[in-house]
């Protein structure tokens, strides 16, 4: 892990705890309210057990460098493309590569020529083994067959350009922070690997934060709440 | 030149599973997933292309040769859908259903994708090497054929594959470019030429306040659907026109009609002259009416008239009062007026009462000049597909290549042409789909589809001046093995002119050359690359042309009763075009299978209309299954009762009954031109598809008519569809 | 004479009956040792007929399995359900079988909390019928379901989605309602059991003394346990018999909270609770006599009881009758034209059949139960217990196809609309597998309460005793008498 | 829909809908007008449907059980009353494009046991398929019976390869089990409203259209935006007199054609037609 980024790390740890589950956010309730939950929980208690877990953790591979556990495996891809390299040493905005994030539903896989864009002119690094097989696929003119790490179901429609437009461009988020509220710090890892639960749940529990609208402002609002905000 | 068509073909290639393409998994992907499915990005894409997002390119429509501009919208190297281009005057930016469905025309999984040969009597697949072979034996610089010894057989072809196509023909000496239509209007265009002085005048809906039209489905499969509606809409509106509308079974323009009548079939010409008779009572006409049109009318009172259409004498007197104070009017004439032995007459007839009225100039006007008349669309009719038949018999033909048609689906029984097609030596069929003819041929070549083609098109409507509709691909080929029909022809061309086609490495250049050559014609200045550009991405280029004037003239004819029913054929059997699938050469298009015929909302089936008076009287119920037996045959389909429809007549939808075209096509419903009597227009020489009689036979079975319409088609006195007497409404004051 | 020995002397009843010579329930001959014997010999040696019963019921449910699997895996497609008529069989069946169960309750709750004495050699049987109809109605809705394996979607539980059902739908209503009411009748039962099951274990060898042992929780019949026992008994009874009627009326909203011709009307609730009762009386009555011969209870089942038993269902099918005319009735000069149309159109159309069959089945059959020879004769009891619940199965056929038939909108009308064999088959399935598990029970529990049977035989007694000396000191009954722990 | 939610929204899920000026200051609440004397009943926005919402083809037997899975159908009638008074049609036939109607009380809304079907802030009723448990409640409440249920499988059969191409990945394909319906095109929706979010502004009048608004060649249907009172769909609304609120409508103007079909359950449906016009003097 990179040092110099115990700033990220801080934005991310109430990210975190809200992100840690569905009782995560009941200290911030009305005590009635919280009373009238627990109730209803222990009044429902014995169809407990045919809830969804939901897998905080579990048994899936270690903890990431930065603390994180990962919830997804280990995909192999094609290259072990090096987000720490870039996102992390050198501190190349997400959205330099990632280009559609901010104006499309998907964020999208670099296309190739934007690889080759620098990595033509980096003539030090040529000849490592990673490099040499970018440039094969280039020459051959072959799409790189990424594996998708952050797969959503497929009803589901998440709009990368709303939340980008919102906390990067509105809110004046930092980026890292910005697109590690649902992908972690990639630029702690090699190959992206999840690290956040993408469930339901844990779409509302942001949903139903309250976000500085503007930066500076103090006007507050929290995310939709329409079903078919997400599902199609 | 073709780099920049590389550079397109590139983003046009599907990615595969990638981004947010694969939705087939459907609710079965219910949970996050992480390195199951792959991501693939393009290569070097154009700055426009954004996963995601969906880019609109333009083209033109090739399902029916209205020549309406499309878009199609790409993602992710997928054509998904076909939207109207608005850019085109036939379109406006709306389209069809059968427009919609040519999406599935591409996608169809019984597509060809591989040339294949006729060996032993069973068509097998072969590579393009082989197939080349072929055609260089045969076409070839070293071809013996000659002159009249090749011929093309097509459908509507229009643009610069007409072009490139009699070109071809032309490298051997052959002028034979035969155009067939099995639902030709060969009849009323010649009518309308020898009336009103123009084959396909155009039909100023805005100006007129009424239209009669006998016959005429001009809003489900005329001249051009799409524009005919947009333009039907307008003449709805304040002050709202109205429309009234004759003939023996109703048609989707039937049921939109003010005054619906139903007539014995073959009559309609007497009915024209009837009401011709009724208006020329008028004063104003006296002394303006040629003598021959005075004698011929003077015997047709609204009594006699009545007596033979069965058309009330009210009613004739009704109509020519209507048509006396709305002018002006527009009368036109359809199918159902044409199909018949002296259709000719019948139509000159109802022709000329837009004569009478005085509509020329008004309502109707000629089409404007035309910059190109060497891409006109052929149109096709009957005589030709039986001339070209005399020839296959006499031996005279040696190659037949066939494009665009398939004579032995639509020919009639007594033509006999699959036998004749056994007399030509080398039949080529170029088809996307192996239809019942390219069955037959010695060699089938996989087109490419209409998304994935270069091509010109121009209507043979132009609603104002002449649109040059461009089509593109809108997607990467999906069969590598696929070609286009242009590339088939200039590959040949190009071996037997090299001189003159060695230059163009594909159609595709041809194509580019080819218009960049007519730009003067369209009075631009702008750079050739930029011209093009904006043609490709507007799909069209438009020519800026004036309505020109008709020569109408009252022509004397002789409008004979029709032939009568007999004890043997008690019944007129009208065979039906339906909108979508016309001759049935859309049959193989699931959409357009499962979207109910709307008159009789049946699906996926042919079926036989008949009038609740006449089931009843025959203790006929909806689902027997009826043998109708004609003079020339016999054929099986289940009845349906259809209040809309002369009691004396039967009417049976074309289109189905297919043997091959892949699974959607066969194998439903019954193919009703195998019944057709050999009866011709005595002037035209074109088939008569409305003359023949049948008998109609229960057999015993009881079937399960499937359709959208519940036990009940009436509105059990709910409030569902209302509605106003037109004066009571206040449509001017509509928003 | 009351029946009612250890609760409240009722004088002037007592004098009134002095006049009345009555029949009583039990015969003379029946003691307490007899009674044991007999009950677990129900056990282990019913008559082979049992076996014909519990195999061709298993063959039954076997293939509603198959039917069941067959559309699990292709879609509900195979039931030839569409669009307008998207419930079919299911919840015209799931209706019948919730129905079916509330006379249970009645029998064991109700008349319980009333000290109906007669019910004793029934209750058990009968509230067993109520539990595992509750199961098989539990069924349908699973079956029902276009995605059953997503059927936990409809209960309220905290979950990762956070997601609530509908709370407003009468269907999670019924989930809640059929939840609770299977729940609390299991529990009912299985409380009732336990002093009888103590005296299985006595008796039993083996893994059936284990099961015994297990479920019998230590009961040795002492008067701490007694006391408890009575006391919680009836507690479960008073809350149960609430339940039973809410749980009718529940399912009576999913229609009548519904905008369908037919189905909306206010009087749905308490029609449907009879109906129910109604249904679920003969159902007891087809059992009776089928268990009274597979078990060779005759000496326990008795015909005063059946009798007493008839009384109650014609009671019952009169009161359903009364509620289903006023239904006709209130549509009839009701200004409601489309629910009039569909009143029309159930009388005589496409499903007449069906409507007239339920007319005369669940009404006119009720007034057999008048003649004294269907009384005593069993097996013409049998049948037209049985026809009358066809004619009750009829009822919620008929309140759901033709209303689907003929609903608000004439483009969608269909016309003669019939279901599947899938459908059929899974109707048939469920009553093997609600007989397979009704005889599977009898087999392995005590189908009659012993120990209640013993109360009656010796309160009879008592009363034989105080008919022959007048004494009113007979009422208090000695405790130790009620231990059921002794064969 | 969850707790905390349903606690804090208590007061707006307790009133009744719709009342009066309840989209006032909604940025969205999409409706439509379908002027029944333009359809020409040619079926083009039903293929366009077919086309736009990955609707299955299901065949000529499975059209026969009347398992068809069409969201706007074109029905076609005969007459008004319970039999044809004339031998003949005289007047043509009567064509009524039928999709969901969108009711603001929809009768499909409460009786869901699940919530997949719910009305969305912008007026729709929404059908979440992978919620839905496939218990047709709805279906058996909607007077018009314009919900489609999965009776089988399709994505199995309905899309052989290459057919799946056409798919439209913004649009779920519905498996087995889940019930379906018109949506008004809300991918689009979707699609046009996050693109104005960012810029910052609202939808304009015409931006986004249905698949069967912008097919149809007479432009019989008219879609738009009733909370923008500028909007064409909101001035033909009141130019025809038709309240989304009222469930009985004034009709001072005379010659007003607007209605609500079964206006009378109560449905408030969010779809207006206007009368078809026939010159019975011809």
């Amino acid at each position: 892990m990179v040092g110099g980024s115990v700033g990220y790390r801080q934005g991310f740890h109430h990210v975190d705890e809200a992100a840690g589950g569905y009782y995560g956010r009941n200290f911030r309730m009305s005590h009635a309210k919280k009373i009238f939950l627990w109730f209803l929980m222990f009044w429902m208690g014995s169809s407990l057990v045919l809830a969804e877990p939901f897998v905080q953790g579990g048994p899936i591979g270690s903890q990431t460098s930065d603390g994180y556990d990962a919830l997804g495996p280990v995909v192999e891809q094609p290259i072990e493309f090096p987000h720490n390299r870039h996102a992390g040493d050198m501190k190349i905005n997400c959205m330099y590569c990632h280009t559609y994030a901010r104006r499309s539903n998907v964020s999208g896989i670099p296309r190739l020529d934007k690889c080759m864009g620098c990595h033509n002119l980096i003539e030090g690094v040529k000849d490592r083994p990673r490099i040499k097989k970018l440039f094969e696929y280039w020459e051959n003119k072959q799409p790189i067959p990424w594996k998708k790490v952050h797969d959503l179901p497929d009803f589901v429609r998440f709009n990368h350009e709303r939340h980008i437009q919102r906390f990067y461009f509105q809110e004046k988020r930092p980026i890292r922070e910005t697109c590690g509220y649902c992908h972690g710090d990639v630029a702690s890892m090699t190959t992206a690997r999840r690290v956040k639960a993408l469930s339901m749940g844990w779409c509302i529990s942001c949903h139903q934060k309250d976000h500085l609208e503007k930066v500076g402002s103090s006007v507050t609002s929290h995310g939709p709440n329409d079903c078919w905000l997400c599902h199609k | 030149m073709s780099t920049g068509n590389m550079d397109r073909r590139d983003f046009l290639r599907v990615l595969g599973i990638s981004g947010a393409a694969a939705t087939l998994a459907g609710c079965g992907h219910t949970s996050i997933e992480s390195g199951v499915e792959e991501v693939m990005s393009y290569v070097q894409p154009q700055d426009f292309v954004v996963p995601g997002i969906g880019v609109f390119y333009s083209s033109t429509c090739t399902q029916c040769g209205s020549g309406c501009g499309i878009m199609g919208k790409v993602r992710e190297g997928r054509v998904l859908k076909l939207e109207g281009n608005p850019e085109s005057g036939i379109s406006g930016g709306k389209i069809c259903g059968l427009g919609q469905a040519g999406v599935q025309a591409h996608y169809n999984p019984d597509r060809l994708h591989t040339p294949m040969m006729n060996i032993e009597g069973g068509l097998v697949p072969i590579s393009w090497e082989r197939a080349n072979q072929l055609l260089d034996e045969h076409f070839g610089t070293k071809s013996s054929l000659q002159g009249e010894q090749i011929a093309f057989l097509t459908g509507g072809v229009s643009g610069h594959q007409r072009v490139v196509l009699e070109n071809f023909l032309e490298s051997f000496g052959s002028t034979q470019h035969v155009c067939y239509d099995a639902i030709s209007t060969a009849t009323g265009r010649a009518a309308s030429k020898t009336v009103l002085g123009a084959e396909q005048p155009l039909w100023n809906f805005s100006k007129a306040r009424l239209i009669l039209s006998f016959g005429s489905d001009f809003l489900g499969n005329g001249v051009s659907p799409v524009y005919m509606a947009r333009e039907f809409a307008k003449f709805r509106k304040a002050p709202r026109g109205t429309l009234i509308q004759i003939e023996p079974r109703m048609t989707l323009t039937g049921g939109n009609a003010d005054r619906w009548y139903p007539i014995k079939p073959g009559t309609e010409g007497i009915l024209a002259l009837g009401i011709a008779h009724d208006l020329l009572q008028h004063p104003e006409f006296s002394g303006k009416v040629p003598q021959e049109v005075l004698d011929l009318v003077k015997n047709y009172d609204r009594d006699a008239v009545s007596e033979v259409t069965g058309i009330g004498a009210d009613a004739v007197r009704l109509i020519a009062a209507q048509l006396w104070n709305n002018t002006p009017s527009l009368v036109v004439a359809g199918p159902a007026v044409e199909g018949h032995a002296y259709g000719f007459s019948n139509a000159a007839a109802v022709q000329l009462l837009n004569v009478i009225l005085g509509n020329r100039g008004n309502s109707l006007e000629g089409q404007s000049e035309h910059p190109f008349p060497q891409m006109t669309p052929t149109l096709g009719s009957y005589r030709a597909l039986a001339e070209l038949h005399k020839k296959m018999v006499s031996g005279n033909c040696q190659a037949l290549l066939i494009h665009g048609t398939n004579p032995v689906f639509t020919s009639p029984t007594h033509l006999e042409f699959s036998e004749a097609m056994k007399k030509v030596p080398f039949k080529v069929a170029l088809v996307t789909h192996i239809d019942e003819t390219a069955g037959q041929c010695d060699l089938v070549l996989p087109l490419l589809s209409a998304m994935e083609d270069f091509g010109t098109h121009i209507a043979e409507y132009q609603p104002s001046g002449v649109e040059l509709m461009l089509q593109q691909p809108l997607m990467e080929k999906l069969y590598p093995e696929t070609k286009g029909f242009g590339d088939i022809l200039l590959d040949v061309l190009k071996k037997r002119k090299p001189q003159e086609y060695a230059v163009f490495p594909d159609y595709y250049s041809y194509l580019k050359a080819a218009v960049l050559k007519a730009k003067p014609v369209f009075h631009s200045d702008e750079p050739d690359e930029h011209f093009w550009e904006t043609a490709l991405m507007n799909g069209v280029v438009k020519w800026e042309g004036k309505p020109t004037d008709l020569e109408a003239k009252m022509v004397p004819l002789e409008v004979p009763e029709p032939h009568g029913l007999t004890t043997d054929y008690p019944f007129y059997f009208v065979p039906s075009i339906r909108p979508d699938m016309r001759d049935g050469r859309h049959a193989y298009l699931p959409w357009l299978q499962e979207s109910p015929e709307t008159m009789t909302t049946v699906v996926w089936d042919s079926w036989v209309e008949i009038h609740p008076k006449t089931a009843a009287q025959m203790q006929i119920k909806e689902g027997d299954v009826l043998l109708l037996q004609s003079a020339t045959g016999s054929i099986q389909a289940k009845a349906y009762i259809f209040p809309g429809i002369q009691p004396d007549t039967v009417s049976m939808p074309l289109g189905q009954g297919h043997t091959q075209m892949g699974r959607y096509a066969s194998g439903v419903g019954a193919n009703p031109y195998k019944i057709l009597d050999p009866i011709f227009d005595a002037h035209t020489g074109e088939l008569a598809l409305h003359a023949t009689r049948v008998a109609i036979r229960k057999t015993g079975e009881n079937q399960k008519v499937v359709k959208d319409e519940g036990p009940t088609n009436l509105q059990n006195g709910q409030k569902l569809v209302a509605t106003l007497s037109a004066d009571q409404a206040k449509l001017a004051r509509e928003i | 004479m009351s029946h009612n020995v250890h609760g409240h002397p009722q004088m002037d009843v007592q004098v009134e009956r002095k006049f009345v010579p009555k029949v009583k329930d039990l015969g003379p001959d029946v003691n307490w040792a007899q009674i044991n014997k007999d009950v677990l010999r129900s056990l282990e040696k019913p008559r082979p007929v049992f076996w014909i019963i519990f195999f061709s019921a298993l063959a039954l449910f076997s293939f509603g399995v198959y039917c069941e699997v067959y559309q699990y895996q292709n879609g509900m497609g195979v039931a030839d359900l569409n669009n307008p008529q998207v419930w079919g069989l299911y919840i015209a069946t799931f209706i019948f079988w919730i129905g079916m169960g509330h006379s249970g309750t009645l029998l064991s709750a109700l008349l319980h909390i009333i000290h109906a004495d007669w019910r004793k050699p029934i209750y058990r049987y009968s509230e067993a019928m109520t539990t595992f109809t509750l199961l098989t109605a539990a069924l349908f809705v699973m079956v029902h379901m276009g995605r059953l394996w997503e059927f936990y979607y409809v209960v309220a539980y905290p979950n990762e989605r956070w997601t609530w059902p509908n709370f407003t739908s009468p269907l999670v209503w019924d989930a809640t309602a059929i939840g609770t009411y299977l729940t609390s009748s299991l529990l009912f039962l299985y409380m009732g059991m336990i002093p009888d099951l103590a005296i299985c274990r006595d008796n039993a060898k083996g893994a059936r003394r284990a099961l015994y042992k297990f479920l019998s929780l230590g009961w040795q019949g002492t008067d701490r346990q007694w006391g408890n026992f009575k006391v919680a008994y009836m507690t479960m009874a008073c809350f149960l018999m609430p339940l039973a009627v809410s749980v009718h009326s529940i399912v009576s909203t999913d229609f009548a909270v519904s905008q369908n011709p037919g189905w909306h009307v206010t009087s749905f609730p308490p029609y449907f609770v009879l109906g129910a009762l109604y249904s679920g009386c003969s159902g007891i009555i087809t059992l009776f006599i089928v268990l009274r011969y597979v078990f060779r209870f005759e000496a326990y089942m008795t015909q005063p009881i059946l009798n007493k038993l008839i009384k109650m269902t014609f009671a019952i099918a009169m009161v359903w009758t009364y509620l289903d005319l006023i239904e006709y009735a209130t549509t009839w000069y009701g200004s409601d034209e489309v629910a009039k149309a569909d009143l029309l159109y159930r009388a005589t159309g496409d499903y007449a059949l069906q409507f007239w069959g339920m007319i005369f089945c669940a009404m006119v059959m009720p007034f057999t139960l008048l003649i004294r020879y269907v009384r005593h004769n069993y097996t013409v009891l049998l049948i037209i217990s049985l026809i009358l619940n066809v004619g009750m199965w009829l009822e919620r056929f008929q309140i759901i196809t033709p209303t689907f038939a003929k609903s608000h909108y004439p483009w969608t009308w269909t016309a003669g609309w019939w279901p599947s064999w899938v459908q059929w088959g899974i109707v048939a399935g469920s009553f093997g597998w609600f007989t397979m598990l009704f005889m599977l029970y009898c087999k392995i529990f005590p189908s009659v309460s012993m120990y209640e049977v013993k109360e009656m035989v010796h309160e009879q007694n008592l009363e034989g005793k105080a008919m022959a000396h007048a004494n009113p000191e007979s009422e208090q009954a000695p405790v130790g008498l009620l231990e059921g722990g002794q064969a | 829909m969850s707790l905390s939610n349903l606690i804090q929204n208590w007061d707006s899920f307790r009133k009744r809908r719709p009342y009066e000026d309840q989209y006032k200051d909604a940025p969205y609440k999409w409706a439509m007008v379908i002027d029944l004397d333009s359809c020409i009943g040619c079926n083009a926005c039903t293929v366009a449907c077919y086309a736009e919402n990955n609707l299955a083809v299901v065949g000529k037997e499975r059209f026969g059980k009347g398992q068809a899975m069409h969201w706007i159908r074109i029905e076609r009638y005969w007459g008004e009353g319970e039999a044809l008074e004339t031998e003949f049609p005289e007047r043509g036939a009567q064509y009524l494009p039928m999709l969901c109607q969108q009711c603001e009380a929809a009768p499909c809304e409460p009786v869901c046991p699940v919530g997949a079907t719910h009305h969305s802030p912008d007026g729709l009723n929404t059908q979440v398929y992978n919620r839905c448990v496939g218990s047709r409640y709805c279906s058996a409440n909607c007077p018009y019976k314009v919900r489609y249920f999965n009776w089988w499988n399709y994505p199995e059969r309905a899309w052989p390869n290459p057919l799946e191409l056409q798919l439209n990945p913004d649009v779920t394909v519905r498996s087995k089990g889940v019930m379906e319906k018109c949506t008004f095109c809300m991918q689009r929706l979707r699609a046009g409203q996050d693109k104005a979010k960012t810029a910052g502004r609202l939808l304009a009048d015409g931006e986004v259209l249905t698949a069967c608004a912008q097919a149809c060649p007479t432009s019989a249907i008219t879609f738009g935006n009733l909370a923008d009172k500028n909007s064409k769909v909101a001035r033909m609304w009141k130019n025809q007199q038709v309240d989304l609120a009222k469930n009985a409508q004034d009709k001072s103007e005379e010659g007003v054609r607007g209605y609500r079909i079964l206006e009378d359950l109560n449905t408030y449906p969010s779809i207006v037609y206007l009368e078809r016009l026939r010159n019975f003097a011809a």
